[in-house]
């Protein structure tokens, strides 16, 4: 199990570190996707050793907030890009102190 | 058990009454700024005169509180609207409603933007300061206390000087600090007095025989006092007490020296001396100390302050030091001399403070190096600040004298040493005080610009003859006074006692008897 | 006779309100009002004085001023043996005086203003005498003090005046702090401060010799120190000169500076008790006789030199009551009051003719300008060097005589020595003002100098011979001096184990020697010009220095306690203390903390979106390693 | 297992919202241009319905959906607080989405989704539920930020928001994973008597399960260290919705995080109060430190929303009956001056949702004396001075510390609110005693921002001044 | 056997994942990002979770990476490659994410749950799918339906967000 968890931890420190040093807003929302597949797959871990088939359905009710979540950072992309033609986090950066 | 000798709820109209004038200036058109003054002048006279039966129908014979209403309002926690007056309270009400409408006459001319705005000011503060003082309700008196900073604030803060802002904000931020701490002391004091006795009440007569262990009574002590301590103000928690006065309005300056400061000291008499019995004889030798410093610091400052305003404000920090003296004496005299002193502090300190006010009015400006000669310009004027110099300085014969007499002797019979190194007290007071009304009144006239002065107006005899009259009757006839606080004061003190009573000599049996308490909870 | 003798009080208490409320409009009968009211109120006093005469002690309580638990303060009024004397002397004088100052200050501006203040004195001042306990001793006290302050400042354009009157209160409150803290002692001892109830009991509830009685009596001794003047607290008393000249007379002559040596008498029943206090009485009141009367040497200022020999004859009062022969005390009290009003009258009818000027070296013949005036004054110098039959004599002699009797040789000396340095400046003054020749060409004809008018000199001729016959009560009559056996009654003179006897009659050659010689020395300088006053300045340049700045005692004030407490006052407490340490640092310095922790804070929000999620990470990692890490392992 | 009726009689609220969101997407196709007002008003009027059905069923207690969902008297009163807070956010987007040229149906749509999910989230026991309760929430919320999508500022805010929103549920995941991996369920009643008799491996694992479940509810009532996004989003979200975001969310958040505290933590309470200590006072002290030196007036109260999470943590902390009721009671205040508040700063904004700085507001107190006076009250009130609601919310809350001996907490929470004290008095100050406006600043003369500014200081006055009823409905309310 | 398995799918998880996190194009990352995706579908088979494994390929590696693919195309693809690949300040953030690593792993190393029951009760007649249906739609039939609120909101949210502008 514990392979499984460290693959899970890995998989979320990673996505964390990219979103804490990328500034591309695109990868960031891929580093996120990468998190929360993380977690999805500590929950899917659990399933399978609990013997409990709960878990792979709440990973079903994740993924799907993913999915809405994806398209809303989308959007936030897409509406970035049509303000400053530039989708580096750290050129939306008025809101301070 | 509680009386209310009238079957009316006199405190209740008196304390809302000018909320209601408030409502009623409020819904007046700016533009009549006379009406407003005399409507509000009205309500505050009205005022006073429905709380004159408070005087006449006091029954001087028992320490309960008199005049009570008791409405439940907070259910879920037991809090009240339960107010009334005894001895200790009383005085301090009529004081308010006797102090308020002649600050508000001094505004006649004094505050000329705003005007609606002020007196509905006044109105609101008047309605704070006498809530706090009729509050029989923790919460109730809580929610009062700091009610009544609010329109202090803005008064400070619209109607001020220059560094006003800087000097409400200081005020408001200081006291506030100091009094969310009692705060805190008065939820645990609610929740101690549910832990011992197994009721929750907020009713501050019941809490006053709440049996307390030592070790709580000391934070809880401590909370308040610096609560009280802040708004008294002691030494050396005093330094808003100068910002406040020198920026305040006249009338701002008035109430806050001639009420606002009351409530500290009437804070320690309400909270600290009955609730903690302990603490306060623990304490007491501390807080005098501090009184006594406060005593002459104030006096050596404001000895030395170029600006009047500046010097009656520290001298009010001395003043205010024989009040806590006297209270921490803990002796009969000085506790009753130390609501003398306060009330004496509220009259002749006010009436300078308007005094004060109404040569700005005309010069504005307050420094004393402005003036001179002012003694052969303005007679009558001079002749009033005289008077209330002295009334300031406890010559005998005045209101000053009673009170500090009775705190010097109140000290002294406690502990020697504290009446001796008062007594000289007295030296410093008439210096300051002399010294600046040389200054002020006296030699020729040096600065052209005062020669234009006008002496006083008509309305303002009506405001100082008031005072006047108080200063000769409390000097000269205080029994008026004295016999209506007798009773309270005795039960008072026998509260504080109540735990020495028990042979004090041994403290093994002073803390056996403290142990009872505690498992009794 | 209890609403006469409330009236007595209150007589020169109306004239006050009328004067002081209605001044304005009553100005042109101010003075009449004024002295009508001191002769209703002398002459209602004699009632009460007459009831004492006959042995009825007259005591009424008229309210409660101040009933505390602790202990009860009446309003009431007392008129014993004691007061009696004071009464009469204070209601007569005070009477003869307004009715000088009449004369003496029409046209002044402040003319109304001036006699309510003078009836406020008086109020104060028989308030003061006639209190029955000691707490309205003191508001008398305080109040005589104001009208003191009030009065010396009267011309208050002139700053010398204003801070003359400021200095004047401030220093009596250091010696009424002492009153109050004798006030407070006998609350503490006996509960009450009532006379009635003290005295009878002083002894019993005090003991003899006892520390408590040594208290009291320094105690109360510091305010009669504050309010006669004497060393150390004398310096107010030259100032007060400033005031005008009737008030000199009245209030720092006459009366009110001789209420120290009134309340050390009434209190005789405490002083009694502790040799000690009346050691430091009687010490003080010696050493300030003779230290006075040194500096008067010196001077130029026919008033300056009065009021130093006030001082120095105060202390000769101090002598009486402190060796504990308070009769004596009285009894030169009363002399005095007689003689020493009638000096500064005199002063000041020489000062209204020369238009304020005041120094002896611009006199000289004046005898011939003001007949009247010169008489009176040289009876008053008589009375005042001791010389029989003149009042001072018999009223010096029978202090100096008990000083000896009592067993205080040194302070018999010392008495002696001032008696003679006494004559010498008082006769200095007269021959240099009213003998010998012009000084100044032409200054009297420029002043148009001359007598003083009737309403002046009327005053001044009754003083003059109560001051010749005042003197006459101390004289031995059918076994018993009047005086001492009519004191007595209150204020029975200290017994002592071992009464030296001497001879009466040397003593009294050896006072009167004293004072014949001082004249002579005086005529001798002053008249027959042996050796001029110059020459013996110069020989003792450093005393005359010493003595003529009156040993730089303003100066050693000033210096040493005003200017560095006012030093410490404005540099350290307010602007060290109260602004910077407590205002700014533990007051400000609250909030600055408060404000830097949000400025440093404040850089947590970046503005950018990975920082954001750094304290998120940050914090995750804190908290779960807290457990993680710390907790378990 | 089947599900009944009875079951969706639990969502009626939810489910009217739903329709009225429904509708309003519907309808919105064939409104004209100048009619958009109806969505509003449609909005408005599924608000009042759902309100209207939470208090008919106030007192109901019932389960549904096999325990997933309750409606109890905890969740009502929560409702009622977002219901309120949905209808006074509404009322002031009227005005303002015209005025801005953004009246969208889906403004609304989005809105009542949210509520629904609010609502969803204060009502259920399940964790699973309460993620996607959150999620939903977030989701709107991000949407909402960004709603004015010419402004920059409005960009920036959203994109914060969702990385950082993102970022964080992503451990509320991997806790919620982690409680169903101890406890084989993610139920709170489950996972409360699996602690009860856990091993202690198992309570430690939990607390760590906690602390990241923590960090997503944290992050939704902006407790320190997952505040950082408030301030931005408050400042750039339009305002009625920045007013909204506020406190409905919070309320949502706060009930949840006491449900999932008092009943699924109530094993390990010494543990999470300690946590939760530490949480409080930071929160507190930087919400109040930091504000100090804003601006804006936007910012400000953001910054000022963090500090009062942190006074309602204390309440959490306290772990009494009187805490959790405080906590309610102070979200019920905290609605009305925050909202009273956030209307005065519409009120003087300008086009583009601009100009809310506090230097605009000088001289507002005599120029506008009525609004003035109102702005006044909200000050007082969130200072927390009598008598106002939030004085006696932060009495509560602060007295709950003081029963469970919390006296250092309390004693750090009132030093707080004499610092907060300072900037909101500033405020004060700019308003009354700092002279006239020199430049022209023109008002958003709205009648309804008006009306909302006024009410809201009316209720603020009447809670602070009669607040037994209103307190005890609380106190009852957080009976679980 | 499956230890192999294990292994080669983790490295080819955390390798895709570490890949997104390096490069530099947006392009490339995306196809590591769905390199990752693939892994982590393996691992859902190894664990027995074969419906979310298809779920994983269909939803992330296939529509989600799709969008992100999609959104980037609209976009002016050298802006998009030269953009700076990290923060100035990159490196004590990645200190953070190594410490979230650590703290992460040590809780995997400490995580012990009752295991009594590895691997069964997933399955209904030998079918995954069948035993999640009944599960979703017996028990957790509200987060269902709230999930397509969540689509539902999301989806107006993208059209509101990126809609050409009204007026």
């Amino acid at each position: 199990m514990t392979g499984y968890l460290v693959v899970s931890a890995l998989l979320i420190a990673i996505g964390a570190t990219g979103v804490m040093i990328r500034r591309n807003f695109m990868i960031v929302l891929m580093s996120l996707e990468i998190m929360i597949n993380g977690a999805g797959l500590f929950l899917i871990a659990m399933s399978y050793y609990l013997g409990n088939v709960s878990g792979q359905v709440m990973f079903i009710f994740i993924a799907a907030v993913a999915a809405s979540e994806t398209a809303v950072g989308l959007a936030i992309a897409v509406m970035m890009y049509k303000k400053k033609k530039s989708i580096d986090i750290n050129d939306f950066s008025i809101l301070r102190k | 058990m509680d009386i209310n000798q009238l079957h009316f709820p006199i405190l209740s109209v008196i304390t809302f009454l000018p909320l209601v004038g408030a409502f009623v200036v409020a819904l007046i058109n700016e533009e009549h700024e006379n009406l407003i003054k005399y409507v509000t002048l009205g309500f505050l006279v009205l005022d006073f005169v429905i709380s004159l039966p408070l005087f006449f129908y006091f029954d001087p014979t028992t320490y309960h509180m008199q005049f009570v209403e008791r409405v439940p309002w907070i259910k879920s926690l037991g809090f009240q609207y339960y107010v009334g007056v005894d001895g200790i309270s009383l005085f301090l009400v009529l004081l308010t409603t006797f102090l308020t409408p002649l600050a508000q006459l001094s505004t006649w001319k004094a505050i000329d933007k705003k005007v609606k705005l002020f007196n509905i000011t006044v109105l609101l503060m008047q309605t704070g300061m006498l809530g706090v003082f009729i509050s029989l309700d923790m919460f109730l008196f809580y929610v009062f206390w700091e009610v009544q900073l609010i329109p202090m604030y803005m008064m400070i803060g619209i109607w001020g000087g220059p560094n006003r802002v800087f000097a409400t904000m200081k005020f408001f931020l200081y006291t506030f600090a100091g009094s969310v701490m009692m705060m805190i002391a008065i939820m645990a004091l609610y929740f101690l007095h549910h832990k011992f006795t197994g009721t929750y009440t907020s009713d501050m007569v019941k809490l006053m025989q709440s049996p307390l262990p030592y070790h709580l009574q000391l934070w809880l002590f401590l909370a308040f006092f610096i609560a009280f301590a802040i708004k008294v103000p002691m030494w050396p928690f005093h330094t808003w007490l100068p910002w406040a006065h020198v920026e305040a309005p006249t009338a701002g300056s008035v109430l806050l020296a001639g009420i606002l400061l009351k409530m500290g000291t009437y804070g320690f008499l309400r909270f600290n001396l009955p609730m903690f019995p302990d603490m306060t004889h623990a304490f007491a030798l501390l807080i005098i100390i501090m009184a006594i410093i406060g005593i002459f610091y104030g006096a050596f400052v404001a000895m030395v302050q170029p600006d009047i305003k500046k010097l009656v404000a520290y001298s009010s920090v001395s003043h205010l030091g024989y009040s806590m003296l006297g209270m921490f004496a803990l002796t009969q005299v000085g506790v009753e001399g130390s609501i003398m002193q306060m009330i004496n502090h509220g009259i002749s300190t006010g009436a300078l403070f308007l005094l004060v006010g109404i040569v700005y009015e005309r010069r504005h400006t307050r420094l004393i190096s402005e003036y001179g000669g002012l003694a052969s310009l303005v007679p009558a004027y001079a002749v009033f600040f005289m008077i209330f110099t002295l009334s300031s300085i406890a010559v005998p014969g005045t209101n000053g004298f009673v009170g500090e007499f009775m705190v010097l002797l109140g000290a002294f019979l406690d502990k020697h040493i504290f009446g001796i190194l008062v007594a000289f007290g007295g030296i410093f007071s008439a210096t300051y005080m002399l010294t600046m009304y040389k200054r002020v009144f006296f030699n020729k006239v040096t600065n052209p610009k005062n020669l234009g002065l006008s002496d006083m107006s008509i309305r303002e005899w009506l405001y100082l003859v008031p005072l006047l009259v108080f200063v000769f009757w409390i000097g000269i006839y205080p029994n008026a006074f004295l016999s209506k606080m007798r009773v309270s004061v005795e039960h008072l003190l026998k509260q504080v006692n109540r735990t020495t009573v028990v042979t004090p000599a041994k403290n093994e049996q002073v803390s056996m008897v403290k142990t009872v308490v505690v498992k009794k909870g | 006779m209890k609403v006469i003798l409330l009236f007595v009080i209150l007589t020169p208490l109306i004239g006050f309100l009328i004067n002081g409320i209605f001044g304005k409009w009553t100005k042109p009968f101010a003075g009449v009002i004024a002295a009508s009211a001191l002769g209703i109120s002398f002459l209602l006093g004699l009632f009460p004085i007459l009831s004492v005469l006959h042995g009825h002690i007259v005591e009424y309580t008229y309210f409660t001023w101040m009933p505390f638990k602790e202990v009860v303060i009446p309003f009431g009024l007392r008129v014993d043996y004691v007061s009696a004397i004071m009464l009469f002397v204070v209601t007569f004088v005070s009477w003869m005086i307004h009715i000088y100052s009449n004369g003496y200050m029409a046209g002044d501006k402040g003319y109304a203003r001036y006699f309510s203040y003078l009836n406020l004195f008086v109020t104060a001042m028989l308030i003061l005498v006639l209190g029955n306990n000691y707490l309205l001793m003191f508001v008398g006290w305080e109040g005589v003090g104001l009208a003191s302050y009030l009065l010396i400042g009267f011309w208050f354009e002139k700053s010398t005046a204003s801070d003359a009157g400021e200095k004047a209160f401030v220093v009596n409150r250091i010696g009424d702090a002492g009153f109050i803290i004798g006030v407070l002692y006998m609350v503490y001892y006996f509960g009450s401060v009532t006379y009635s109830n003290v005295f009878p009991r002083a002894e019993h509830v005090l003991g003899y010799g006892s520390t408590a009685a040594t208290i009291i009596g320094i105690a109360l001794f510091v305010g009669a120190v504050g309010k006669s003047a004497q060393f150390p607290l004398y310096i107010w008393l030259t100032d007060a000169m400033e005031g005008p000249t009737p008030v000199s007379s009245l209030i720092h002559a006459a009366t009110m500076v001789t209420a120290g040596v009134y309340m050390v008498a009434r209190s005789n029943a405490i002083y009694s008790l502790s040799p000690v206090a009346q050691e430091i009485v009687a010490t003080i009141g010696a050493f300030t006789a003779f230290y006075a009367a040194t500096m008067a040497i010196t001077h130029k200022d026919i008033k300056r030199i009065l009021a130093y020999s006030t001082l120095s004859q105060l202390g000769y009062m101090f002598i009486g009551v402190g060796i504990g022969a308070y009769w004596t005390g009285l009894f030169h009290l009363m002399t005095h009051a007689f003689f020493k009003g009638l000096l500064f009258l005199a002063a000041g009818a020489i000062m209204h003719s020369m238009r304020g000027l005041l120094s002896i070296d611009l006199m000289g013949g004046l005898r011939k300008y003001m007949p009247q005036t010169a008489t009176v004054m040289i009876i008053a110098s008589l009375a005042i060097s001791g010389i029989p039959p003149f009042a001072g004599f018999f009223s010096k002699d029978a202090i100096l005589g008990n000083a000896l009797e009592m067993g205080h040789p040194i302070i018999w000396i010392v008495g002696e020595i001032t008696a003679f340095m006494t004559a010498f400046y008082m006769f200095r003054m007269v021959f240099s003002v009213f003998y010998g020749e012009e000084k100044v060409e032409g200054l009297y004809h420029e002043l148009h100098t001359h007598e003083a008018p009737a309403v002046m000199t009327i005053p001044m001729w009754v003083l003059a011979i109560l001051s010749i016959i005042g003197g006459w009560v101390g004289i031995k009559m059918g076994g018993h001096v009047p005086i001492e056996w009519f004191v007595a009654h209150t204020a029975p003179t200290t017994e002592v184990a071992h009464e030296a006897h001497y001879s009466e009659i040397l003593l009294m050659g050896i006072s009167v020697t004293m004072g014949l010689s001082g004249i002579l020395a005086a005529w001798l300088i002053y008249i027959k010009k042996i050796i001029t006053a110059e020459k013996i300045a110069n020989m003792f340049k450093p005393i005359y220095t010493l003595l003529a700045n009156t040993y730089y005692a303003d100066e050693f004030v000033y210096c040493c306690i005003v200017k560095p407490f006012w030093w410490v006052s404005t540099n350290f407490l307010w602007k060290i203390v109260d602004v910077i340490i407590i205002d700014k640092g533990m007051v400000d310095g609250t909030g600055w903390i408060a404000g830097r922790v949000g400025k440093g804070l404040r850089l947590f929000q970046t503005g950018f979106a990975n920082n954001y999620a750094y304290w998120i990470s940050l914090g995750i990692i804190l908290l779960s390693s807290w457990y993680l890490f710390v907790k378990i392992i | 297992m089947f599900y009944s009726t009875h079951d969706l009689v639990a969502i009626v609220p939810e489910l009217i919202l739903t329709g009225f969101a429904f509708a309003i997407l519907l309808i919105d196709l064939w409104l004209p241009k100048r009619a958009k007002t109806i969505n509003g008003l449609l909005a408005l009027f599924g608000v009042v319905f759902s309100f209207a059905s939470v208090l008919t069923m106030y007192n109901t207690n019932m389960t549904a959906f096999n325990h997933m969902i309750v409606m109890d008297k905890a969740s009502n009163f929560a409702s009622i607080v977002m219901l309120l807070t949905a209808f006074v956010s509404i009322v002031m987007s009227f005005d303002f989405l015209k005025r801005e040229d953004y009246n969208l149906g889906e403004y609304y749509e989005v809105l009542l989704f949210s509520i629904v999910a609010m609502q969803i989230l204060a009502s259920t026991y399940s964790l699973i539920v309460m993620f996607i309760a959150v999620e939903t929430l977030s989701i709107g919320m991000y949407i909402l930020t960004g709603f004015l999508r010419n402004k920059d500022e409005s960009v920036e805010g959203a994109m914060k928001y969702f990385i950082l929103g993102s970022f964080a549920s992503t451990f509320l995941v991997l806790g919620i994973g982690m409680f169903y991996g101890l406890f084989g369920s993610t139920d709170l009643n489950v996972i409360r008597t699996g602690l009860t008799h856990a091993s202690a491996l198992y309570k430690w694992l939990a607390i760590l399960a906690f602390l990241f479940v923590f960090v997503g509810f944290g992050f939704k009532i902006a407790a320190f260290p997952f505040h950082s996004w408030t301030p931005d989003v408050y400042a750039s979200a339009p305002t009625p919705m920045s007013a909204f975001m506020s406190v409905a969310p919070k309320a949502a958040a706060f009930l949840a995080l006491l449900r999932f505290i008092v009943v699924g933590m109530g094993p390990i309470e010494a543990n999470w109060t300690k946590i939760l200590w530490v949480i409080a006072v930071v929160t507190m002290t930087f919400g109040n430190t930091v504000a100090l030196w804003q601006k804006d007036l936007k910012r400000l109260l953001g910054y000022s929303s963090i500090a009062h999470a942190g006074y309602m943590l204390v309440g959490i902390t306290a772990a009494n009956e009187l805490g959790y009721g405080s906590v309610m009671f102070y979200l019920f205040a905290y609605l009305f001056m925050n909202l009273g508040a956030f209307a005065v700063a519409e009120f003087i904004s300008q086009k583009e949702d601009r100009g809310t700085e506090i230097e605009n507001l000088r001289g507002f107190g005599y120029k506008y004396p009525l609004i003035g006076a109102a702005m006044l009250v909200f000050m007082f009130c969130l200072a927390g001075v009598p008598p106002t609601a939030g004085f006696v919310g932060k009495y509560y809350l602060f007295s709950a510390a003081v029963k469970s001996h919390l006296y250092w907490l309390a004693i750090i929470g009132v030093i707080n609110s004499a610092i907060s004290a300072y900037f909101y008095l500033n405020i004060v100050v700019i308003m009354y005693m700092k002279g006239e406006q020199e430049k022209e600043v023109n008002v958003f003369n709205s009648i309804p921002v008006k009306a909302v500014i006024l009410i809201t200081a009316i209720c603020v006055l009447y809670i602070g001044i009669f607040p037994s009823s209103f307190l005890s409905a609380a106190l009852n309310s957080v009976v679980f | 056997m499956e230890g192999i398995m294990f292994y080669i799918i983790s490295i080819i998880t955390v390798g895709g994942g570490l890949g997104v996190l390096l490069s530099k194009n947006p392009y490339r990352a995306a196809m590591w990002m769905i390199f990752s995706f693939f892994g982590i579908a393996g691992l859902f088979v190894m664990l027995h979770a074969q419906f979310n494994a298809m779920l994983q390929i269909i939803v992330y590696a296939g529509a989600i990476a799709v969008m992100i693919m999609l959104v980037m195309m609209i976009m002016d693809r050298r802006m998009l490659e030269s953009l700076e690949r990290f923060n100035p300040q990159a490196y004590w953030p990645a200190l953070i994410g190594l410490a979230l690593l650590a703290d992460l792993s040590f809780l995997a190393y400490k995580f012990k749950i009752n295991m009594s029951n590895v691997g069964k009760n997933l399955t209904i007649n030998g079918s995954n799918t069948q035993m999640i249906g009944e599960i979703l739609f017996k028990h957790y039939l509200l987060p269902f339906e709230v999930t397509a609120i969540i689509l539902l909101v999301a989806l107006i949210g993208a059209v509101v967000l990126t809609k050409k502008d009204i007026s």
